[in-house]
């Protein structure tokens, strides 16, 4: 972890809403997928804002947001050269699956999901990868690994299969459930459906949360959330945002 | 150049502390910058009990501030001997300051009782203005005469400084710094949070699960500053400002107005680096402006 | 959609208000907006002889927020009577309601009873926390006793609306918010400005000349929110809610927290139209999650 | 007076941080010199911000303006074709003299005094503008009509007389100062000083005010400056910002 001035490299939409940003690292540490930064908005809003990694090379990371609110419609302006302070890289990344990786990215999930699925398949894993989201529009072209599998469902059936992810877990399928680990990042409810599967399948699974966050270091006890352990609340940004499923309690 | 702060009968290197809550023990933010070089640093909560906190959401964001309502969330005393006090051995030069909280005069007692002996326990910061923990109705520190004998009672227990934490909640804050002082307190720290409510629109529900919550951040500045300003009109022990200290040009103006130190809380979270750039700030401005001391701050508004 | 909000036995057409000392009487606001869209204008504060006000610097700029000591500049009942009451009667729809501020009982009470006589006074709001006029030290509106006293005289003078205005510079404003209605009051207007102060680090002196002053703007809503929260609690005649209402969002959110009317105060600064697109936010919203009165926005927090 | 979103024409720098900021106006109402209006800084920071018109012709206006804090800073990136929320024009202009124009501006009073020199230019009178600033770099060329007589005064003899504007008043020159009737604006001290000339050679005198403001519509009392009269203190956006200098308290 440590705090950069880094310059912006790309900043682009690449779906509806849904931009990426790439810019400059210095290596002195190495995101993992699952981990995040934290990005100053300088002011407007006044606290910083948390994105997952989407990926990194030497040199450089990059991550992929959502147009959504004060901070991220200031980021979307960004230019090349542009300069932001980022705080990273934060939190605990995923652990490395037993099984095969079935990945599932919901919205803003997709960006870190898109980090880890490279990283397996260039680790000799062969991820599955199913992105879900109400429609085509917001589903940017993806840079994957050809080892990928990837498999589209779309609330409209405008790209993919029709239905959301959960339907598409529950529906006939070219590889078993079961023999998989999930490995999730998106909304509370498609997070907490990712869960159910994987205690009927009884497999694995991680999945990786949101919470809002003043520090995102874990001096300051605001991003909890509730689990079903002795310690009845964790951070998410310094004991996650990755956690075993069977950990959290869903609500 | 002369920065150091007299508190009882030790001395802070330099003015400026991080806030209770907001910075842990500075384990975590010990990655980013280098904490040797503060003048304090002010505790989490320690309570005699570990604590898990309030429930979800603790969080939320306001106009140029931020509403928590962590409810002190804390190992206790056990866990503060065994897991942070190591820690705490290995900072040199930092003053540690512990925050303690309780809900009864016997609860902050058994805190400072319990954790007096350890050496790098430089002080005390005696929270009694938490918004999160009521007695009673209505908060511990609103109440002078509660104040003063709280006050007297931790005194008697250590011969470390005893600092009272004040929350700005109250009719009049300079009557609550007064038994402060006389129930012989060290210093006065200044401000704590405001009392807050957000509601989110969308939800048609509160954006903290306590519904009201501690206001920080830059929106409290004035608050702050107010504060400190009047309370050290009527006390002649130092006073500790804080509330929205963002920059440097913040910190001068606590300073100004009377405070003899300042903490850094919220604005760590936006800038981790922030109570370095208010220290090398503040000595910028003493060279700018001829001061050679922290209390040739006090010199101007009278 | 049924907008109007009752108080006393009278209706104003809608919840959105201008704040008093904001907006004067509305004259020169009119030339920008059609005042006679608006629920009410509270009008800048009557006493009963002319004040000049006080020394300047009287603003300030803080992190969203400003702080003012105007100190109730105003002609005084004669002035209002000569100056001001052609303008009133000019006045259609929207309610004129006099802000009525005082050092003593007999101030408020003679204000009163000097004008209740002019038809276009729709009611009065009591100024019961001017920060900027003290007698005594402490500021009238922070002693639930005198606050009942004063409020029970007032109401028995006139048969129109009286408000009570309460200051957050207490320890518990629903304290001062029950004895109000014990008084007699027909609503309470919540907040006044949030005691503040600004230094000039340059000039190394306080940026206003009373020094300390009231905070307003949107560094205080979340303030604003939690009093009109706490108090709706307390008590069973209409809150008006404002302190740093700048957009319909905003305005919501007091409406929630259970507010039956708000007022838009310092956003008239920076943008004249906002209780017009207050107002029409508010009638979206309403569309939008089907509420057809404003009681309908009282049943989602509880 | 009334609240327009204005179209940025043109936004220059034109001296060492001296910004000229041309916009569409909507010739509702006509500014006249002195008068002034106010622009929404978007909330960084709160408050709008005064600024006295330095121009307008039909369908356009301008000001001149110092890039000095967080609001001008902003307006200083400000393009052609963004969008500004300007109300005006507000105030009092200045009242046509009886006699000769004497016009001294100092500083940010550059922008009303080209206005006023050029109108009374066009008006037939023959104005003298007197240009004070610290040095060359501070006084951009100007645009201004040719029966104005320009003199230019700095503090370093870079530019002009070396010296004051009063310093300048006070030395030799081609015209009667007793002969003249001042109108003024600038910083506080040089204000007083051509008060105290004017009292000196008994001849008249307007001086333009500022001071900060909250509503600058007349309708809170922020703004208020201390006079001689039995109104003890008037309003600088409503009484004002041009005053006869007798009727001010000087300090
Ligand atoms: C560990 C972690 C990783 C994350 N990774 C990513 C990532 O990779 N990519 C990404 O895009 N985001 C990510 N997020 C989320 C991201 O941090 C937020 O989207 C961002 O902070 C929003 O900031 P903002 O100021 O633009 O929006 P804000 O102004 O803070 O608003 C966003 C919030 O307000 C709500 N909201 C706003 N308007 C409305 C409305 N009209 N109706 C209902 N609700 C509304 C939204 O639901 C949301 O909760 C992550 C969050 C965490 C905690
Ligand atoms: C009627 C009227 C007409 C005006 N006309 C013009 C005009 O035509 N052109 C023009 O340029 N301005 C004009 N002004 C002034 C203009 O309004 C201010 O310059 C502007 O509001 C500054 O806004 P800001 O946010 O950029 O600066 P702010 O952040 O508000 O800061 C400006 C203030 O802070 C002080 N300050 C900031 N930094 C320092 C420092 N390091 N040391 C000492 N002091 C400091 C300045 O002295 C100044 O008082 C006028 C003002 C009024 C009232
Ligand atoms: C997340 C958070 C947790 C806090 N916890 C404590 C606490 O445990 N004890 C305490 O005395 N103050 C606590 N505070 C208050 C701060 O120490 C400080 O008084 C307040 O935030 C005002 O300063 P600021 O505006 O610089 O943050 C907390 C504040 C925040 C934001
Ligand atoms: C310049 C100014 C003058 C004010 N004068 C009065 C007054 O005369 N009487 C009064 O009851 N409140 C007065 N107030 C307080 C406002 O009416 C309001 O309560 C407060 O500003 C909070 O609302 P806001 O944040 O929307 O401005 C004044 C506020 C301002 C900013
Ligand atoms: S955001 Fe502070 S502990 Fe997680
Ligand atoms: S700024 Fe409000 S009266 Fe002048």
């Amino acid at each position: 972890m440590n705090q950069q001035q880094c310059k912006v490299l790309k900043n682009m939409e690449i779906a509806r809403d849904y931009y990426e940003l790439e810019f400059t690292w210095d290596n002195k540490s190495e995101p993992k997928p699952g981990q995040f930064l934290t990005i100053n908005p300088n002011g407007v809003p006044l606290l910083r804002r948390p994105f997952a990694f989407s990926s990194y090379q030497s040199g450089k990371a990059a991550i992929i947001y959502k147009k959504i609110g004060m901070a991220t419609k200031g980021f979307s302006v960004l230019r090349e050269g542009d300069t932001i302070d980022v705080l990273g890289p934060l939190g605990n990344p995923f652990t490395l699956p037993e099984k095969r990786p079935l990945l599932i990215a919901g919205g803003i999930g997709l960006g870190p999901m898109i980090f880890t699925a490279n990283y397996l398949a260039e680790n000799s894993y062969s991820p599955i990868l199913v992105v879900g989201a109400r429609d085509k529009s917001l589903i940017p072209e993806l840079n994957l690994n050809s080892a990928i599998k990837v498999n589209y469902c779309t609330d409209d059936g405008s790209l993919g299969f029709k239905g959301n992810v959960a339907e598409f877990l529950g529906s006939q399928r070219d590889f078993s459930v079961s023999d998989c680990e999930i490995m999730a990042c998106g909304p509370h409810i498609m997070l907490k459906a990712c869960h159910e599967i994987a205690i009927k399948n009884n497999i694995e699974c991680q999945v990786s949360l949101e919470e809002m966050m003043a520090c995102a270091v874990g001096a300051c006890y605001g991003c909890v959330v509730e689990t079903t352990l002795d310690e009845k609340y964790k951070r998410v940004c310094k004991d996650g945002p990755v956690f075993n499923s069977r950990v959290i309690k869903w609500t | 150049m002369d920065l150091k702060v007299k508190i009882r009968d030790k001395f802070l290197q330099n003015p400026v502390g991080t806030a209770s809550g907001t910075y842990g023990y500075g384990e975590e933010y010990g990655e980013l910058i280098d904490i040797n070089k503060l003048g304090a640093i002010f505790t989490k909560a320690v309570t005699v009990l570990p604590r898990e906190g309030n429930p979800l959401p603790r969080l939320t964001e306001t106009p140029y501030g931020m509403i928590n309502s962590i409810g002190l969330a804390n190992g206790g005393v056990d866990g503060f001997l065994s897991k942070k006090v190591p820690f705490l051995n290995s900072v040199k030069n930092c003053a540690m300051i512990i925050n303690v909280a309780g809900s009864t005069e016997d609860e902050y007692s058994n805190v400072i009782k319990m954790i007096d002996h350890v050496d790098s326990v430089w002080g005390y910061e005696i929270n009694i203005s938490c918004p999160n923990v009521k007695t009673g109705g209505l908060a511990f520190g609103t109440d002078p005469i509660q104040v003063e004998r709280l006050t007297s009672t931790l005194r008697k227990l250590t011969n470390k400084p005893v600092i009272m934490k004040l929350t700005p909640n109250v009719t009049d804050i300079t009557t609550v710094a007064v038994a402060c002082e006389a129930g012989g307190a060290d210093a006065i720290s200044c401000i704590n949070t405001v009392m807050g409510m957000k509601i989110d629109i969308h939800k048609k529900q509160p954006s903290i699960y306590q519904k009201t919550g501690g206001l920080s951040g830059p929106a409290i500045k004035p608050v702050g500053v107010a504060a400190v300003y009047r309370v050290t009109k009527k006390v002649s022990i130092p006073v500790i400002g804080l509330g929205g200290i963002m920059n440097a040009d913040d910190a001068i103006e606590y300073l100004l107005a009377g405070a003899s130190a300042i903490q850094v809380g919220t604005a760590n979270f936006i800038d981790p680096n922030t109570p370095i750039t208010v220290l090398e700030g503040i000595k910028d401005y003493m060279i700018n402006n001829g001061l050679t001391k922290i209390s040739d701050f006090h010199n101007f508004i009278l």
